[in-house]
Parts: C-alpha cells; structure tokens; sequence
C-alpha cells in the first residue's frame, strides 16, 4: 500500500494537536514554547507535503519562510522568557498571574 | 516500494549510533573501577548538593546563541539564492544586496551598543585600575 | 358676514391670554371691562352671523380654516347652523351679560384680573365645542370647558372646600369624558371619520334603525354629557361647584356649560333617531334625574345650592326633550333655562353681596323693600320657572311635556312624573322667594341690605325682560323658533300631529298644576316665623340623600386605596426592583466573568484551543462538512 | 522594476528605510533623540504620503495585481495588490501610525538608551501591517502578521525594570504565537483543500471556487475556521480577547494607544482582504461565525468592562466590546467593508487619542493606571480632561460623535443584507438589536470614566506639562472623533470605495 499525501496530513494533524496538548499540559515556559514551535514545524510538513503531492512550488517556499518566521520567534521568545524570569528563580508560568480580573 | 533510495540514509544513521554505542563500551570494558563510596561523594570539602544545581550560565552566552540564529536563518535564504543566481539575474542580485544590507546594518547596531563584547565586567575593573593608576603615577 | 366667525374663538382667547399676561398692569376695573368688551363684540359678531337664519334665507355652511389632522378628517372648520348659531347668541349674549356683572361682583378681589382671563378662556372653549364641525374639534372644546370650569370653581383656592370642590368636578367629568372618548373611538372605526356632516349622511344608509353600533355610541355618548349635564349618576360634582363665585355659577353651571351635553346630544341627533332603545334610557333618566333633584332642592337651606339642584332638575328636562325625539323642545328649553337660570343666580348673587356673603335662606327674608329691582326680576325668573302663563318657562316646559305625552304608550308615564316635577319645581322656588324677600327679616346683627350697583342690576334688568318675551317666540301657534332650528334638524322628523285644542288643554294643566304649586309654597313659607324642617324626610333631602358619601366610600375609598398600595409596593418594588435588578445583573455578570480572567497564560491558551476547536466545529457544522 | 512599479509597495519600501536611517543615525550620531526622532517622523509622514498616492492612483487608473519577481518563472501568484482596501489602509496606516508615534514620544524619550530600538521596531511593525493588507498570498499575509506581532511582542516588554511588563510580553508573546500557529495551519489546510495559497491572480482560491464544485469541503471549512481565529485573535474578539487585558495594563501606557489601534486596522483589514474577498462565494457559510464572534464579543466586553478598576484594562474590554461592534458591519460579507472602515479609521484615533491621554496622566512608562490618576483630571488640567471626554464620548457611540456615526453605519449594513444562518431577511437583526442594547450598557462604564474626571480630585500627584507631540495626538484624535461625529459625509464617500478587488 503507497503512502498517499494523506497519511503526511494525518500525522501533521496529530503532530499539531500534541504541540497544542503541549502547550496547555506543561507548565515550564521553556517547554511551552518548545510545543509552538513544534506545532509550526507540523504545519511546515504539511506545507512541503501537499505541494510535493500537487507538483506545486508555493508550499515548499512557503515552508522556507515558515521556518524564518520560526527563527524570528525563537530568538524573540527566548528574550522574554530570560527576561521574565530575571524577576524570579523557576520557569513555572502559573505563578505569571500578576495581571488578571 | 523501492527501498534503495533510503539506503544511504540508512547506513549513516548505522554509523552514527556504532560509534557512540563503541566508545562508550570500549571505556567501560577497558577502565578499572572499584568504587568507593568516599569516591563517590562529593569532592573534598563539597556539601551534598540538595538537588542538582540550576546551571546558571551568564547572558552572554545566550546572546551569542541568539545571534547565530538570526544569521545561520540568513544562510538559509543564501542557498536558495546561490543555487539559481544566474536566473535571477541582476534583480535578484539587487535583492539579495538589500537583504544582506540590512542584516549587515542591525548587525552593526548590536556590535556598537556592545552586545559583541565578551567579559565586559573584567574589563572596566581593569580600565578603572588602569585610570586610577594614572591617577597615582600622576599625582 | 361668516368670514369673521373665527373671531368668536379668537377674540375671548386673545382676552384670555391678554389678561393672564398684563392682568396685573391693566389693573382692577379695566381688565373687566376689557373682557366684557371683547365677550360684546363676539356677541354681535355672532347675532350679526345669524340674521341669516332669522330670515330663513341662509343655509348651515362649513368654514374652513386649517387642516388639524387630515388623516382623521379632523379639520379646524366652523358648522355654522341654526342651532350653532343660537349657542353662540346665548353662550356670548349671557355670558358679556355676566361679565358686566362680575366686575362689580368681583370688586375687591386681588386675583381680579385673572378671574376675567378664566372667564374669556371659557367662553373661547364653549365657542371651540358650538363651533366644532367634527367631534375631534368638539372634545377639544368639551376638554378645555372641562378645564376652565375646574380654573373656576376653585377660583379662590385659598378655600380647601373650594379646591376640593374643584377637584371633583374635574373627576366626575373625566369620567364622563371617559364616555365620550371611548364613543369617539367608535365612531372613528365604523365611520372612518370624525366629521359631522359624512358621519350624519351616511349613518342612516349604513345602520338600519336600532343598529347595534350605532346604540352602543348613542349611549357612550350620553355618558359623556351625562358628566358634562350632570345627570344621573353624575351630577355630584355640581352643588359643590357652588364654592366658586356666583357669575361662575350663572355663566357655567346654570347658562351655558352645563348645556354642553344637550347641545351634543341634540348635534348628533341622527345617531339618536337610528338608536331608539338609548333615546329611551335618555328620556328615563333625565325624567329620575328631574325628579330626585327637585325633591333635594325642597330642603336644601343654602340659596345656592337650591339653585343648583333646580338647575340639574330642568336639564333633566332637558334630557327628556332630547329623549322624547323633540330635539327643538329640548334646545328651547335649554334656551330659556339659560335666560332665567342665569338670572336666579345673578339675583341671588346680589342678595348675597348685598347680605355681607350670607347665602343661608334662613337668615334672610323681607327683602322686598330693600332691593327693589332685584325683587322684581327674581319674581319674573321664579314665575318663568314655575311654569306661570305668560313666561318663557312655561312655554318651553310645557312644549317638552307636550311632545311627552305625543309620543303616547309608555311615555306617558314620564309626562305625568314630569307633571309632577313642575309641581315641585314651583313649591321649592316659591319656597326659595318667600323665604329670601317675603316673611320677617331674619338677618344677623349689623347687617343692612341695600340694592347692588348698576353694573349688577342692569344684566338683572336685561335678563328679565328675556324671560318674560322670550317665550312668546314660540307658542304653539307660532313654533318660529322650531322653524328657526328647521334647518338643523333637517336629517330628523319632529314630533308632530298634536291639535291646537290638545295642546292648549295640556297648557291649562300645566298652568293649573304650576298654580298649585306656587299657592302651597305661599302658604306655608309666607309667613313671620318660618316651618320647622326638621322631619325626617327634610333632613335625609338635606344631605341629597347620602348619595355622595355613597360614593365617597364606595368609589374613592378603594380607588385611594389601591393608589396608596401601589405606590407603596408596586412602583418600589417592580419599577425601581427592575431597574436596579438589571444594574446588578450586569454588575454580577462581570464580577463571575472576571474570574474567567483568572491571570493564567495557560488558562487563556486552553480557551484559544476550546475557541479554535468550537469554531472548526461549528464552520464544519453548518458548511456541511461531514 | 520600473519606476512606476515601487508605488504598491512605496509604504512598507520608506517605512523600512525609515527604520534602517533611525538605527544608522543612532549608531552614528550616538543617543541624542534630537537626531533619530525627525527622522522617524519624516518615515510616518512619507507612509502616509504614499498611502495618499497610492489612493489617486487607485482611484484614477483602478486597482491592480502586481507581480515583484518580474522575468521568473516563479509561480505567476502576484504577491502585492494595489485596490480600494490597501490604498485607504495605508492612508488610515500611516495616519494613525503617525498619530501613534507622536502619542509615544514621551515613551521614547523616557527609554533612553534604547529608544532607537523603539522607534524602529514601532517603523517595521506598520510595515508589517500594511504588508498583511496589501497581498493576496496568504502566507505573505502570515508573513506580515508575524513581522507586526513580533515587534508588538518586544515593545509590550521594553519596561524591563517594571515586572507587569515583562508579564504582559510573555503573554502576548505566548498566546501570539499560538494563535498565529493556528492561523497558519489554516493557511496550509485552505492550501491542502484548494490547491493554491493566493486569494487571485492565476490558480487562485477565487477561481478554484469557480470551478469546482466542492464535494468534501472538510478541510476546506476548518482551514477557513483556523485563519478567522488567528484573525479573530489579533483584532481582540472574543473568546480569544483575553490576552488583550493584561497586555494592554502591562505594556507601557505610551505605545500600547499604537499597538491597539494598528492592529485592529490591519486585523479587519485582513478579515476584508480574506474572507470578504477571496472565500465570497463561501459567504453563507462564514457570516454566521462572524455573527456569533460579534455576539460574544460585544456581550463580554462590556459586562467585563463595568467591574474594571483600572482604565487601560477598561479601553481594553471596550476595544472587545468595539471589535465586535464591527464584525458585526462585517457579517454584511463584502458589501459591509466600507462600514467597518468608517467603524475602524475613527475608532484607531479615539483609541490612539485615549491612551495619550492616560500616559500623560499616568507617566507614559506606567504600566498601572487606576481610576483615581483620572480623578479630577478636568480641574487638574482642563485641556486634557475636555479632550479626553470627546474620545470616551466618540467611544461610548454618542450623537454627534464619530462613535455614533460608525455604529448606526454598521447596524444598518447588517440589516440590509439579508442573513443565512438565523435565516430572516432582513439580516442579522438579532445582532443589531443585542448591539444596541449592550451600547446602552456600556454607557455605564463610559460615563464612569467620564464622572471620575469631573470629579473634585483629592490629593493627586501634579500632572507633568505633557510634551508637545503627545497633545498635538490628542488634540487631532479628539478633533477627528467630533468633526467625523458631525460632518461624517467625506468620510463616507472616501470609505465607499474601500473596496477590495
């Protein structure tokens, strides 16, 4: 049995849905934005696969710049995360909850 | 299902884990051990360390890794460019100029506000010295 | 001659405004004579506009001025006709006679020229409603008389009985109006328009006789001028409107306003003719009303008060006309009630003034010597509604119970309790005029009667030269004044097929019973020391039978009270509960809600995803992508 | 290129050279804002100039597709678009931008050292706006989202010292990201269903509407699902609002007025561009998401707003409350875009205008301002206090205000075309009507704010002299909310042919 483009999508949706899982479950900031990141690479495999599969070029460019935005936020989110916990020792999110009502 | 295409793969992720999985035996098989438990404990005069310490690594380094980050993504867009120049043609190469301007010019910014500088601390300790030195030989 | 006709509203409203406005810098005389002037002018105005009916050469026409509601068919136009147009002579001729009047009565007083302002305001109103040629109009009119009679009765509110006695007439009459309004509503769904004259032509075409609507509106419509004429049950309200000044009382509750409900009734007599059974009700109870009022003005003691309830015995008589079919009899009579009513009142006004403001019969009498011309026109006026030979009275009274027993069958009974009604009128009111000018003198200390101004005994004098004449207008030989109204009724077929000898029998008997009358009244109160009148029967009709205290507790007890549990409970409780419930929902709402918010950047990400997976689902849902 | 060809992307080209200039002249000329701060200026002006360009060109020579790698065989899908909708945007961008700036001044000069990096990231975030509303690619329009919410990322945590703000960037930044991961996944499935990543222009989404009939629309819908939650999410509706609180009470007073009026500009702009645009013949099926976001939104946002304490977070659910007064317009399809333009041009300046005003009030650096900074702020500094109450008034939708103007506009644009879902003729009636009544709710919180200033102020900190440029912003926000409130025709007309393609 081949392996139709299908399967790829398939397992794009579940790698999205783990990174999102991730995001929710995990407490450390650090591995939160591990799982983003992770969602964003499932959609790259999507990209690359539908275009691969509909002989199509947009989705691998779109995949390339979808890796440079990755990048952008991954420096980006890495400075916040360092500075906000210069304030305090542990990576816990729950305890960022000065701001709510 | 043709499977000759993924050989090579194949064989360079079996190289890979041999090696790793043959050093650490060879170490293993070949070292003496007997383990003692005052070798076991903590160096000389060390406390018990409650749990394992946080690394705490300065910002630097993290301003460092940040950096390459930003510019290994640039190489990226190079390759693309690289690979088929002569297609694009000048316009393509007044694109990537553009491109490369700009990441040239952020890089200067960061180097003049001292983003580049390694252990900044020592060194004014050092020029501070060095001034107050001059301040004793002058006076 | 018609284009001025506007004025007739006009001109009393601009005396009415002037006079509220620069009252206090016009001064005490002037602004009297300033309203008796305009009220004047309005009276030749309209006596001039009606030479034409006199004749007979002229036809009722329609004057338009603006359009108020098109839709409606409520425009501002004049029906000037026969019968408007003898309103108009006697509503402006009595009322600049009453004017004149007041400025003597009313001397003295220091909201002097505000009582004129009221007085032409009334007039402009009577004027709106005679003038009206729609029903709209005319409740306009019917509403601000409503107003200027409430203004009046309690001129000198400092008086609590006189506020309290303003307040009730106000009521009673909104009561009646209640009627009215909700006749005119009919009227505007069957007819589709409040203008006399579609409303008048079609009806006969579109309602058989005895129609079912057509009753229902006849009816709700004698609601209305049975609050207005004070007949039963709502005639409450007028012997406390005595409080207000005597012109008032003359002007308002004996001439003109109180007229006002015969006036619509005998307007719209199409509707009455198409609705037999109500015309029924109309004569019943105006004959009960006639005759309940007479029995209470025999043991009434205050000179006014007696006037009062004589006044809702002749509208009973009144009503009856109407009633009976004999529309003509019923506005002569409203005629010459005007004329002698309004001169009762003005004689007795003047009795009062000249008593230092005593109006208890008991502490007068013997004042024949000392006021000479009042004597004499209030004797004219007490044998004119008595019902004596050559005076107006009797001829209109007696063309009411005339057209009574023409109609034969069950009417007769209604002509003989009327009988009986002028058999009491002429006991109280000669009861009335030997008790004031005949017997002893029974005046307080310190108190010398002397005749009143000339301003007060000149409309006296006018007054009584019109009751005596007026009657010989229409004797049953001549009928001028049917033939003068002929035009108005043009759409109604008038009682008719009495013979000369039956009518003159019929006189005999009314003369014969007036007679009667007038001798017991004599005989009994002519006398030095006045009858005990302390039976019974005399202190029961002294307090009208308990009829008001009926009400009082029957009526306005609860009304009160559920007033006062509403706005105790209700109002707090349910308007301002829900006002300030959706407050504090609101409020809560948002204190739950801010919770949500709870800080956590978890927290908000599980509701991004629940967001994001409701949403797919619900794009899914109604794409149908399944 | 040839010459001519620079004008469609003339706004992002001087925006980006005015970001590189700032940061050359302050690596050259050293900190003295004296130097970068015209400079900056000069860039939002120039923007805003080539908004207006870009306006006559449209308006006289039509809108037009324009493909930026010319003489390659690249995929023929154009990358930039020149219509109605980008030209008003830009001009409504670089106004507003501006505006921003002037209103950030105070920020900026407080910063110091860093106020370069500021000013730059503020440059290449309205790029990175305009840059989403002027493509019909959509992974571009994912390129320009990121770009602007990257840069609002950093400037929500440029008060490094002050921990609300250092809060209010991770959670932005956090839920950012998230949401804008979500909006991509839509792009790739709309991509996976379709075929094409372009809105027009050859194989484009439009056409393969066109031509096929879709039997399994399953990806297809959830893609479209997935770009309206990003989009929903940048422009603050609800449920995906609730970043918008804390980051907007974290951020510096200063530039958070910027931040929230750009966004909701090029938010909507985008939702035009996408869903008005590019899915038209799908409007049966996304008109009733739009209305229920607008339901939700509008309920949430006032209620939460009445209990609020602090008025950053108060302007923050009000601007829930306005994001779904103005889906509402949208749930119009594409005849609604002029309506929300109106809604969204006026509603950015009271915006940008109110939040000027609390810097002033509370330090442009502060990352708190409760209730009582306004206290008696009329007495303490009667022009402030005057300008503030015609913002709140234009916001709370007034007559004779801007604010009324835009949502009798919107109202009537969802009422006129006639509704799917709720299946009724005349449009989504039920929204009109749950917007009306809300307004009249939120009135409450409005005139809070507004009686807080009319009251006698006990013993408030002096109010700093506010610099210039920050009372010019107010004053031309204030001035917009009432002229556009009274005289709102020329806007109407200029709005009228916002179209997109």
């Amino acid at each position: 049995m081949t392996v139709t483009v299908t399967w790829y999508l398939v397992l794009a949706a579940a790698l999205f849905s783990m990174g999102a899982a991730g995001v929710l479950i995990r407490r450390n900031a650090l591995i939160m934005f591990m799982s983003i990141e992770l969602m964003l690479n499932s959609v790259n495999l999507t990209f690359v696969a539908v275009s691969k599969h509909l002989g199509l070029i947009e989705g691998q460019v779109a995949a390339l710049f979808v890796m440079v935005i990755a990048a952008a936020e991954v420096t980006v989110g890495l400075a916040i995360i360092v500075a906000i916990f210069r304030f305090r020792s542990s990576a816990n999110v729950d305890e960022l909850s000065e701001l709510r009502g | 299902m043709e499977l000759s295409d993924y050989l090579p793969i194949a064989l360079m992720t079996l190289l890979g884990i041999g090696f790793a999985v043959a050093s650490i035996l060879v170490s293993k098989l070949l070292a003496p051990s007997n383990p003692t438990p005052e070798k076991l404990a903590p160096y000389e005069c060390g406390i018990v360390p409650l749990q394992d310490p946080v690394e705490r690594f300065p910002v630097k380094f993290y301003l460092v890794a940040m950096l390459f980050v930003i510019f290994d993504v640039e190489i990226i867009f190079l390759f693309v460019w690289a690979v088929s120049y002569k297609e694009f043609g000048w316009a393509g190469l007044g694109a990537v100029v553009v491109f490369m301007l700009m990441l040239i010019e952020t890089l200067a910014y960061v180097w003049k506000r001292g983003a580049l500088e390694w252990n900044v601390a020592r060194r004014q300790r050092y020029r501070r010295i060095v001034a107050e030195g001059h301040l004793e030989e002058a006076a | 001659m018609t284009d001025f006709l506007w004025l007739l509203v006009a001109l009393p409203l601009a005396g009415a405004a002037l006079n509220l406005i620069l009252g206090k810098r016009i001064g005490e005389p002037r602004s009297g004579w300033f309203g008796f002037g305009l009220i004047a002018i309005s009276f030749v105005i309209g006596f001039g506009a009606s030479l034409g009916f006199f004749a007979g050469t002229s036809n009722p026409q329609t004057i338009y001025l603006f359009s108020w509601i098109p839709a409606v068919g409520a425009d501002a136009a004049i029906l000037w006709d026969p019968l408007s147009a003898l309103l108009t002579m006697i509503v402006t001729g009595v009322g600049a006679l009453i004017h004149l009047y007041s400025i003597g009565y009313m001397h003295g007083d220091d909201r002097y020229p505000r009582f004129f302002a009221f007085l032409n305001l009334f007039i402009a109103s009577m004027m709106i409603l005679v003038l009206a040629s729609n029903f709209a109009v005319m409740f306009v009119g019917w509403e601000l008389v409503g107003l200027s009679s409430y203004l009046l009765i309690s001129f000198w509110f400092t008086k609590p009985e006189a506020a309290a006695a303003g307040k009730k007439a106000f009521v009673v009459n909104r009561i009646g109006d209640w009627g009215f309004l909700v006749a005119l509503m009919l009227i505007f769904m069957t007819f589709g328009t409040f203008d006399f004259r579609t409303i008048f032509e079609n009806a006969p075409a579109m309602f058989g006789v005895g129609a079912g609507t057509i009753t229902a509106i006849t009816l709700l419509l004698f609601v209305g001028a049975a609050g207005k004429s004070a007949q039963i049950p709502l005639y409450v309200w007028l012997p406390d409107a005595m409080e207000g000044p005597t012109p008032v009382s003359a002007l308002i509750h004996a001439a003109t306003m109180v007229t006002a409900g015969v006036f619509m009734m005998a307007r719209s007599a199409v509707l009455f003719e198409l609705a037999p059974v109500s015309a029924g009700v109309v004569a019943v109870v105006g004959t009960l009303t006639a005759l309940l009022a007479a029995v209470i003005a025999v043991a009434q003691t205050d000179i006014k008060r007696v006037l009062a309830y004589s006044t809702i015995s002749q509208l009973g008589y009144m009503v009856l006309g109407i009633g009976v079919g004999a529309y003509a009899a019923g506005v002569f009579h409203l005629t010459t009630h005007a004329m002698f009513k309004a001169l009762l009142f003005l004689g007795a006004g003047s009795v009062i003034h000249a008593l230092a403001n005593q109006q208890d019969m008991r502490k007068m009498g013997a004042l024949r010597k000392a006021m000479p011309i009042t004597f004499i026109t209030m004797a004219a006026a007490w044998l004119a509604i008595s019902g004596m030979f050559p005076f107006s009275g009797f001829w209109s009274k007696d063309e009411v119970l005339a057209a009574a027993f023409a109609r034969g069958g069950a009417w007769l009974i209604l002509y003989v309790i009327g009988l009986g009604v002028a058999l009491i009128t002429a006991f109280y009111m000669t009861r009335l005029f030997a008790m004031t000018f005949l017997g002893s003198s029974r005046w307080d200390e310190g108190v010398t009667p002397h005749e009143s101004p000339r301003t007060m005994t000149v409309p006296l004098v006018v007054l009584g030269l019109g009751t005596v004449f007026l009657g010989l207008f229409n004797t049953p030989a001549r009928h001028a004044f049917e033939h003068f109204l002929e035009p108005a009724f043009s759409g109604v077929e008038q009682v008719e097929g009495l013979s000369i000898g039956l009518i003159s029998t019929l006189a005999v008997v009314a003369v014969i019973v007036a007679i009667v009358g007038i001798i017991i009244g004599l005989r009994r109160y002519n006398t030095e020391v006045l009858p005990d009148e302390t039976g019974a029967f005399w202190r029961r009709a002294l307090a009208a039978f308990g009829v008001d205290d009926l009400y009082g507790r029957f009526l306005v007890a609860p009304g009160k009270a559920v007033a006062d549990w509403w706005a105790s409970v209700v109002d707090p409780k349910v308007v301002d509960g829900a006002v300030h419930g959706i407050a504090k929902g609101a409020i809560g709402g948002g204190e739950r809600a801010r919770a949500v918010q709870s800080g956590q950047v978890r927290w908000y990400a599980a509701v991004v995803a629940i967001g994001a997976v409701a949403l797919v689902v619900f794009l899914l849902v109604l794409g149908g992508g399944f | 290129m040839q010459g001519g060809a620079w004008l469609p992307i003339a706004f992002e080209v001087v925006l980006l050279v005015g970001a590189l200039a700032v940061l050359l002249v302050a690596v050259v000329a050293g900190r003295d804002r004296r130097f970068w701060g015209p400079a900056a200026g000069l860039a939002f002006a120039g923007a805003a100039l080539a908004g207006v360009l870009q306006w006559r060109e449209v308006s006289t020579s039509g809108a037009g597709l324009f493909f930026t790698a010319q003489g390659v065989s690249f995929a023929k899908s154009p990358m930039v678009v020149m219509d109605g909708l980008s030209a008003f945007g830009a001009i409504v961008l670089g106004l507003v931008g501006f505006v921003g700036f002037l209103a950030a001044w105070d920020l900026v000069a407080k910063v110091g050292r860093r106020g370069p990096e500021l000013v730059s990231l503020l440059l290449l975030s309205l790029a990175g706006l305009h840059m989403m509303m002027a493509t019909p690619n959509l992974v571009v329009i994912f390129l320009g989202l990121e770009t602007a919410s990257i840069s609002f990322y950093v400037v929500a945590g440029f008060l490094r010292r002050q921990k609300g703000s250092a809060e209010s960037s991770f959670k932005y930044f956090l839920l950012g990201s998230l949401a804008s991961a979500l909006f991509l996944y839509g792009v790739a499935l709309t991509f996976a269903a379709t075929g094409s990543l372009t809105l027009y222009g050859g194989n484009s989404i439009r056409d393969f509407f066109s031509s096929t009939i879709v039997t399994q629309p399953g990806i297809l819908l959830a893609g479209m699902a997935l770009m309206l939650v990003g989009i929903a999410f940048k422009v603050s509706a609800a449920p995906f609002h609730q970043w918008a609180p804390d980051v907007y009470q974290g951020a510096p007073t200063g530039a958070v007025g910027f931040m929230a009026a750009t966004v909701k500009i090029a938010g909507f702009a985008a939702l035009a561009r996408i869903f008005g645009a590019g899915l038209v013949s799908q409007v049966d099926t996304w008109t009733p998401i739009v209305a229920v976001l607008a339901a939700v939104s509008m309920v949430v946002g006032t209620v939460l707003a009445l209990v609020q304490s602090d008025v950053k977070r108060m302007l923050a659910y009000s601007g829930v409350a306005h994001a779904g007064y103005i889906l509402t317009a949208m749930t119009a399809g594409v005849a609604g875009v002029p309506a929300m333009w109106f809604y969204v041009s006026t509603y950015a300046f009271m915006v940008v205008g109110g939040f000027a005003v609390l810097s002033t009030v509370s330090g442009s650096d502060s990352s708190k301002v409760p209730l009582d900074d306004l206290k008696g702020l009329v007495k303490r500094s009667p022009e402030m206090g005057w300008l503030m109450t015609f913002v709140v008034l234009g916001m709370s939708g007034m007559p004779f205000f801007a604010g009324f103007v835009a949502k009798v506009f919107s109202f009537v644009t969802a009422t006129a075309v006639p509704a799917p879902w709720p299946a009724n003729d005349h449009g989504y009636l039920w929204l009109v009507v749950l917007g009306v009544v809300m307004s009249v709710v939120g009135l409450a919180f409005y005139f809070r704010i507004i009686g807080t200033m009319f009251s006698t102020p006990d013993d408030q900190a002096e109010l700093q002299e506010a610099g210039l440029p920050v009372r010019f912003a107010v004053i031309v926000s204030a001035v917009i909310t009432v002229a556009f409130g009274i005289v709102p025709w020329p806007l109407i007309e200029a709005v009228r042919d916002a179209f997109p393609i």
